[in-house]
């Protein structure tokens, strides 16, 4: 157990008379890349949002690292080393780069607001710390020199880039990426898969990544897991994924492996 | 990357602020079942009739709250703007339903058997409804042009920008009315029918209670105008295209709905209310100078909030929830009078904590992830 | 068509302009205008009085200009303009004569409306078509329309492309010239030149309340309070995001501590004025914990309504029947002491003002230094997505809490050295209107900006006090100029701006701008 | 950069604000440049005498008599009226040596900060000599330590408040009967002339009305009656029949009420519709006047009301009736109770410049200001619209009110 850095137990959360997630389990091994990938509306972001403490759900735990997570207030989950990004981007679009990074360190910070007003030397350690750890930290993620533009002056690449350093910032041990290619172009796409890559490579910290294009989804991904209608219908290596007929059939309705199959020669023959 | 040291400190802190607001909550409502016992049981100081009085006060000015509430709620609905001047508007109908009857009292007629009377007497129906008809008029005019001036080209900015646009507003509109007519405090000459303090007289435990006629009219009259606006906002082309207008203005104006001109509208609407409950304010309390309005006004909008802003039905109920606690909630809790708006604000903040979206708001999702 | 419409928008501009013309007329704006016109010329006019005629007649022309001027498009090819200077002045001339008919007609007819309309007396109708009479409507008619025509030509020329490069022509070089000098300046001045400058400032800051009466050391400190006031609900409405309506609720605390400890009745307990003051920011503390551990749940709106209601519940309590024992009820407390510094009493009005102009410098360091700090940014953060800021590990509501007390300590601050200052407080001074001043001078000026709040508190206590020349008329003013302002300057007299922390060097930022721009093009055609 | 403007700003504020007013550029602490023309007169000049120097009207000057009043927000009719009638007052003073006198009405919103802005305001002003006013207790409490500064005498056409006067100011005088007298006269009045003995007492919560309504409840109690009630109303509201209806439930055969005659005329109006038709309004000062009849019509009949006792109908008050109305287009004490006081005010005032203004050698007037506060607190059988004579702390009416009644829409003076 203990390789594990979050497990989910038959976690299940509903809205009135509908069911987002039912009875998922998830096995989510320390330093993986872990993709959910299912059609719109199968219960993915909520999902994350249980996670991250958004929701409480109705049935089930959520362990992280052992502890149980699941009715744990949003930013004590935050501290606990759990930080995400969002399908639409959420910045603090009226600050800057730097500061959005600096808000992200939030839970590594220490000193109160009585530190602040007083400058206790503390304070000026850590401030001076904080500053440049976020020069750093703008740099991992490519934005050097832009952290004095504000967020929501940025192309949108950018502040994907930046959501993602913002994340990071409070040193998380799981990082949780809603869709982070959504909306990008081919050349941007290719730089996030290599910046979450890194991510995992670099600074050891698992990702579970929610994402609609499959191109990254095989790429990057250690283990993936299906939803839909909120029930887990498969696990496995993208390999495995990519032959599962439940998953196809999930995505082009019944009869959809045959379909499937047809456009592939179709367009092996075209090639 | 170095990972700092983690807090560990927090524990369940959300709990602690839901027990607060629990314990909150069991010692108000001790607070009030404990005063509601001394009153009725121990002291049972009133009788029905006082009560009833009570009612019928609390129904009349709950009435008029609940009109000039559903102005603020049908603005926020639609703007998501405090529209601070709404009771200066209210102020401007009432004088401009002032007028009417001055100028009706002026003009005299002279009857088939010689008697001489005021137009407001010889034909009492017409100059109600005259002055109902300028008044809403006057207040629809003031609405639209309010809008048209102070709001619409703020209506990008931060939500903030307009508040601060309405309440200059609302200074600029009391003042003018202040130089306009002078400070002096006017009379509403009522038909004589219409008298007030005249009204049916029930007899409750053989003493007798007056249900004035003023008060009927502005309860009658109210409910009639709030059903009306009820039906229009589902019925009619203009209600949808309000309610469209109010759940997403870019989309509604993909769909070919003037946006510019709905809200407009809403500011009539809104305007001409207002209006209405300024001549019923006139007809029932009788008095009238530039500073009526303010005070109305605070009133109407915590009625607002209170049935849960942008509700319609909300702002009824609220309305009328809040004239019944300022009328009776002081002798049901044997609290001074002095303090009627305390008491109607500390239920207010009581409703609130518990019901954060009001009586009959809708929850806001708290997380639209 | 098209020519259809701009004469159509004229002749709309016109009708407005002639419906606040006689709207102006109706309040009676004339005779003060007269006067303040009269007073320009250094004639000294009686208040109550009517100025000369003549005086009348510069006002009648000055409204005229404007509005030519006022009358075109900008935009607009220039013969277009002049028509639309001569339609709007036409229909504006032709609106007021009528109304001076009418007025003429009031006047001949002696009918007395008064009674509804507080303005018209004869004198003033008859001032207003310049005593001329009848033949006044022919005047009136020939000033609107003649100097109308010429605002038109006068903004025309000074609108025209040749003045305006003129004008840029004249800024440019001024500009160019004072960098030059500053850029010859030698080193040391270069580097130091600031601190000349905040020296310079601080000096004059200190001589002038000796200088200056005590009229104006009177409006300096309630503007200082004003800012001080300022800089706490900024605290809350503009770094945290809550809208307060009740400030005045916390300042009610710092004062009637002040009152209550350190005045001879009701209780006499006389405690000296600082540790009242301390006393006075703490209990404005705790009244915001209380206030916020329920409602923390609220917000905006609702946040708002109850924040305005419980200004008004501690308004109502200080005067009411139930504590009048205790706070004095409607009387008030009055001979509240001042304080003593080192056992020299402030007894002069400049000490006042020394001591508000410490308090507002201590404010400023405390709000920049939180505003720069882990706490405040992370109430930047809840303020432009509460959801998003949780999620980075932010605890929402033990900072929304934060922010409420921490603002609610400015005001106790500012209660308890209003309190001293006028010797006076009552419930009377922590209505509703104050907490509204508060909140509008901090639009006014622009959140979030320290500079914004010192122009709004000037703008919102000071004008009032300049605008004392035109008496009754000040409020109303004082509400158009709050919607002129909203709508010229939306984000306020002085925007904020987001602190420069990266700290790169010029080079750097261009290259990365460069990016930034490749980006967007790349983009957008993508 | 940013915050060099901001100086740059911040000095141009600084500029601007003593550029406003250039007659406060010399501080009023210290006695104005007229010692220096007094080093030559001779030893017995007033003005070196003076305690607070003198005020120097040169030529082509007013005299500047003050005004402090609410004249926006809620009370504004009150400070309106009173600057009216302070303009027929100034005007028919006419004028000394051929100074003309000139009434500067400001606007205190009628709280203490307004109070002290205006005489702040004003004491900047070398030529403001004398106040009339402040009309409010709450803004004149604020106020009164800068015009003892400064050697102002106020005269307050209204301000009740005990205390006032209580406090050893020397520049403080007023015309109102003060509270406790009025408190104990209308008790008396009822328990004896009237013969009730149970009434309710309302007030407005205002400081006047509230202070008023307890002196009549103590007072009421200890001749032996019966106080059935003793509440506050919110003032500036249209409907008090919740309050009314609780209090007819004790039954008082009188409703006394302290406060100002708008809520005054709501409450008479509304009391017969719950069943207090027996009971008689007993008003104070505040609710007495033309405004309050108007507003009333039939119900006022039978109430009872305190006022100034007035010469009847004396030649001063006609003509001051027929200049207001000429000169507003409304009667005298329409807008507020205090028409004929503040008219009485702003006349006490100038008569008493008169009385110790002379004209200098080089053509200036000279007005000592001790002399002109000593005047004014010596007044004596002043007789304008009322009859005035202040004793040593400033309480010019100790003769009490007179009751009043309604009859027929007319006040009739009861005994």
């Amino acid at each position: 157990m203990a390789d594990l850095i979050i497990e989910t137990k038959r976690i299940s959360k509903f809205f009135g008379g509908l069911t987002a997630v039912n009875e998922v389990d998830l096995q989510i091994p320390k330093g993986s890349i872990y993709s959910i990938i299912g059609p719109n509306g199968a219960g993915k972001t909520t999902l994350f949002n249980c996670i991250s403490g958004f929701y409480v759900p109705e049935i089930g735990d959520i362990l992280f690292l052992g502890q149980p997570i699941q009715s744990r207030s949003t930013d004590y989950i935050a501290s606990q080393g759990i930080s995400r990004t969002y399908q639409n981007i959420r910045l603090f679009s009226n600050l800057t780069a730097m500061e959005n990074i600096l808000v992200g360190q939030h839970t590594n910070l220490q000193t109160t607001w009585l530190d602040a007003i007083v400058h206790t030397p503390r304070y000026v350690r850590e401030s001076q710390y904080s500053h440049d750890e976020a020069v750093r930290l703008l740099t991992y993620v490519g934005l050097k020199g832009l952290g004095d533009y504000l967020a929501c002056n940025l192309p949108y690449g950018m502040q994907r880039r930046l959501e993602i350093g913002r994340a990071l910032a409070n040193a998380p041990k799981l990082l949780l990426l809603d869709e982070p290619t959504a909306g990008m172009n081919p050349q941007e796409t290719v730089d996030m898969i290599k910046l979450i890559r890194m991510v995992r490579d670099e600074l050891g910290i698992s990702i579970i990544l929610i994402e609609h294009d499959m191109k990254v989804v095989m790429d990057i991904s250690d283990r993936i897991s299906v939803l839909d209608y909120g029930t887990k219908i498969a696990e496995g290596s993208p390999k495995e994924i990519q032959a599962n007929e439940r998953v196809i059939e999930a995505y082009l309705g019944p009869g959809g492996a045959a379909l499937a199959d047809k456009y592939q020669k179709r367009r092996r023959k075209h090639a | 990357m170095k990972v700092l040291k983690k807090n560990d400190r927090r524990l369940k802190r959300s709990s602690v602020g839901k027990m607060i607001r629990n314990l909150f909550g069991v010692l108000a409502v001790l607070f009030i079942i404990w005063r509601l016992y001394l009153v009725f049981i121990v002291q049972n100081n009133y009788g029905p009739e006082t009560w009833t009085r009570l009612l019928i006060a609390g129904l009349v000015i709950g009435s008029v709250y609940a009109l000039i509430a559903i102005g603020y709620t049908l603005v926020y609905g639609i703007l998501f703007m405090i529209n601070f001047a709404h009771g200066e508007v209210m102020m401007l109908g009432s004088f401009a339903g002032f007028f009417v009857f001055e100028a009706t009292n002026a003009i005299n007629i002279t009857a088939a058997d010689g008697s001489v009377t005021s137009l407001t007497n010889a034909q009492p129906v017409l100059s109600i409804i005259l002055a109902f008809l300028v008044g809403m008029t006057f207040s629809a005019m003031v609405g639209f042009f309010l809008e048209k001036i102070a709001y619409r080209p703020l209506r990008k900015a931060p939500r903030l920008i307009p508040l601060i646009s309405a309440i200059g507003a609302s200074f600029a509109l009391q003042n003018a009315a202040l130089l306009l007519f002078s400070p002096q405090t006017r009379n509403y000459t009522n038909p004589e029918f219409l008298a007030r303090g005249a009204g049916w007289r029930i007899m409750i435990n053989e003493t007798a209670v007056i249900l004035p006629y003023t008060g009927v009219l502005t309860m009658v009259l109210s409910i009639l105008l709030m059903v009306g606006l009820l039906l229009m906002v589902k019925r009619t082309r203009l209600g949808k295209s309000m309610r469209a207008v109010a759940m997403d203005k870019d989309t509604a104006a993909l769909m070919g709905i003037d946006v510019n001109q709905t809200i407009s509208n809403t500011f009539i609407i809104s305007g001409a209310l207002a209006g209405a409950a300024g001549v019923m304010w006139g007809l029932h309390n009788g008095i009238l100078h530039y500073f009526v309005g303010f005070l109305p006004g605070i009133k109407a909008f915590t009625a607002a909030v209170l049935g849960g802003i942008g509700n319609v039905p909300g702002a009824m109920l609220g309305g009328m929830v809040l004239g019944l606690l300022e009328a009776i909630g002081p002798a049901a809790l044997d609290i001074s009078f002095q303090l009627k708006d305390v008491i109607a604000f500390v239920i207010m903040i009581v409703i609130l904590v518990f019901k954060p979206s009001g009586i009959l708001g809708e929850v806001l999702s708290e997380e639209k992830v | 068509m098209n020519s259809e419409k701009y004469l159509r928008n004229s002749v709309q501009k016109g009708f407005i302009f002639s419906i606040v013309m006689i709207f102006m007329m109706m309040i009676g704006f004339h005779v003060v205008a007269a006067n303040l016109t009269s007073k320009l010329f250094g004639v000294q006019v009686l208040r109550g009085s009517i100025p000369e005629v003549v005086f009348m007649a510069y006002v009648h022309l000055f409204f005229a200009f404007i509005f030519g001027w006022g009358a075109s498009d900008k935009n607009r090819p220039s013969k277009q303009r002049v028509a639309q200077g001569l339609v709007t002045s036409v229909t504006t001339a032709a609106i007021i004569s009528l109304f001076s008919l009418l007025l003429v007609f009031l006047v001949e007819a002696q009918l007395d409306i008064r009674e509804y309309l507080t303005a018209f007396s004869a004198d003033y109708m008859r001032y207003f078509v310049l005593n001329l009479g009848r033949p006044g409507i022919i005047t009136l008619f020939g000033i609107y329309t003649v100097t109308g025509l010429v605002g038109t030509v006068t903004a025309l020329f000074v609108q025209s492309d040749r003045v305006q490069q003129a004008w840029n022509r004249a800024k440019t070089s001024v500009t160019l010239f004072w960098e030059n000098a500053n850029s010859k300046m030698p080193a040391w001045a270069q580097k130091y030149g600031k601190y000349v400058i905040y020296g310079g400032s601080i000096i004059v800051l200190l001589i002038l309340p000796v200088r200056w009466g005590s009229y104006l050391n009177f409006v300096t400190s309630v503007v200082g309070l004003y800012i001080i006031a300022g800089i706490g609900l900024n605290i809350m409405v503009g770094l945290s995001g809550q809208l307060m309506l009740g400030y005045a609720a916390f300042i009610a605390m710092g004062a009637y501590s002040m009152a209550l400890l350190n005045a001879p009745t009701p209780h006499g307990i006389m405690l000296g004025f600082w540790p009242s003051l301390l006393v006075g920011v703490v209990m404005a503390m705790i009244a915001a914990l209380i206030l916020g551990l329920p409602i923390m749940r609220l917000r905006g709106d609702y946040l708002a309504i109850v924040t305005l209601g419980f200004g008004e519940i501690i308004r109502i309590l200080l005067r009411s029947d139930l504590l009048v024992d205790f706070t004095g009820g409607p009387r008030g407390i009055h001979a509240i002491q001042g304080p003593t510094l080192f056992g020299r009493p402030f007894n002069s009005s400049s000490d006042f003002v020394y001591l508000i102009f410490f308090f507002i410098a201590l404010s400023i360091l405390i709000y920049q230094r939180l505003a720069n700090s882990r706490t405040g940014r992370a109430w930047l953060a809840i303020n432009e997505d509460s959801i998003a800021a949780q999620a980075t590990g932010v605890n929402l509501r033990g900072y929304k809490l934060l922010a409420l007390i921490i603002g609610a300590a400015f005001a106790g601050l500012v209660g308890g050295i209003a309190a001293s200052r006028n010797a006076f407080t009552g419930p009377n001074d922590h209505s509703l209107m104050v907490s509204i001043n508060v909140l509008s001078l901090l639009i006014v000026g622009g959140m979030n900006s320290i500079p914004g709040i010192f122009l709004g508190a000037f703008a919102l206590r000071g004008l009032p006090e300049i605008l004392r020349e035109v008496e009754t008329y000040r409020q109303l003013a004082f509400g158009v100029l709050l919607i002129v302002m909203m709508l010229v300057r939306p984000k306020g007299l002085w925007p904020s701006s987001r602190p420069i922390m990266e700290n790169i060097d010029k080079a750097k930022v261009k290259k990365a701008k460069e990016k930034v721009k490749k980006t967007k093009r790349k983009s957008k055609d993508g | 950069m940013k915050v060099k403007y901001f100086v740059v700003f911040l000095l141009v504020f600084v500029l601007a604000l003593s550029a406003c007013t250039p007659e406060a550029e010399t501080p009023v602490e210290e006695p104005p440049a007229v010692e220096e023309p007094v080093a030559e007169e001779p030893a017995d000049d007033p003005c070196a005498q003076d305690a607070w120097g003198c005020a120097v009207i040169q030529p082509g000057q007013t005299i500047k008599i003050g005004m402090s009043s609410p004249m926006t927000g809620p009370y504004a009719d009150f400070g309106i009226d009173a600057q009216n009638s302070g303009l027929i007052g100034v005007a028919d003073a006419g004028d000394v040596e051929g100074f003309a006198f000139e009434l500067v009405a400001e606007d205190d919103e009628g709280g203490a900060e307004g109070g002290a802005a205006v005489a702040n305001k004003l004491v900047a002003d070398q030529t403001f000599v004398a106040l009339a006013g402040p009309l409010f207790s709450g803004a004149t409490a604020a106020a009164m330590p800068i015009y003892e500064a400064a050697g102002i005498p106020m005269m307050s056409p209204s301000a009740t408040a005990g205390f006032l006067t209580q406090e050893g100011s020397q520049v403080f005088n007023r015309l109102p009967f003060v509270d406790p007298i009025q408190g104990a006269a209308a008790a008396e009045f009822m328990f004896n002339t009237l013969g009730v003995r149970n009434i309710a007492v309302l007030h407005d919560g205002e400081d006047y009305g509230r202070g008023l309504a307890t002196i009549v409840r103590d007072e009421f109690t200890e001749l032996g009656g019966t106080v059935t009630a003793f509440e506050g109303i919110t003032p500036g509201e249209a409907d008090y029949t919740p309050i009314l209806s609780t209090i007819a439930t004790q039954s008082p055969e009188v409703v006394y009420f302290g406060g100002y005659n708008q809520e005054g005329a709501v409450i008479t109006n509304q009391m017969k519709a719950v069943g207090l038709e027996d009971a008689v309004f007993f008003g104070c000062d505040g609710t007495w006047g033309a405004d309050y009849l108007s507003q009333t019509g039939d119900n006022a009949e039978g109430s009872i009301h305190a006022n100034t006792r007035a010469p009847e109908e004396s030649e001063t008050k006609a003509a001051f009736d027929e200049a207001y109305l000429a000169a507003y287009g409304v009667g005298p004490v329409v807008l507020s109770p205090f028409s004929y006081n503040s008219y009485d005010a702003v006349t006490i005032l100038t008569n008493a410049v008169k009385a110790v203004a002379f004209l200098g050698e080089d053509g200036n007037l000279y007005i000592p200001r001790g002399a002109l506060v000593a005047e004014v607190r010596g007044t004596t059988g002043y007789v304008g619209i009322g009859s005035y004579s202040c004793d040593a702390i400033g309480e010019c009416n100790t003769e009490g009110p007179a009751f009043e009644t309604v009859v027929n829409g007319e006040w009739v003076v009861l005994d």
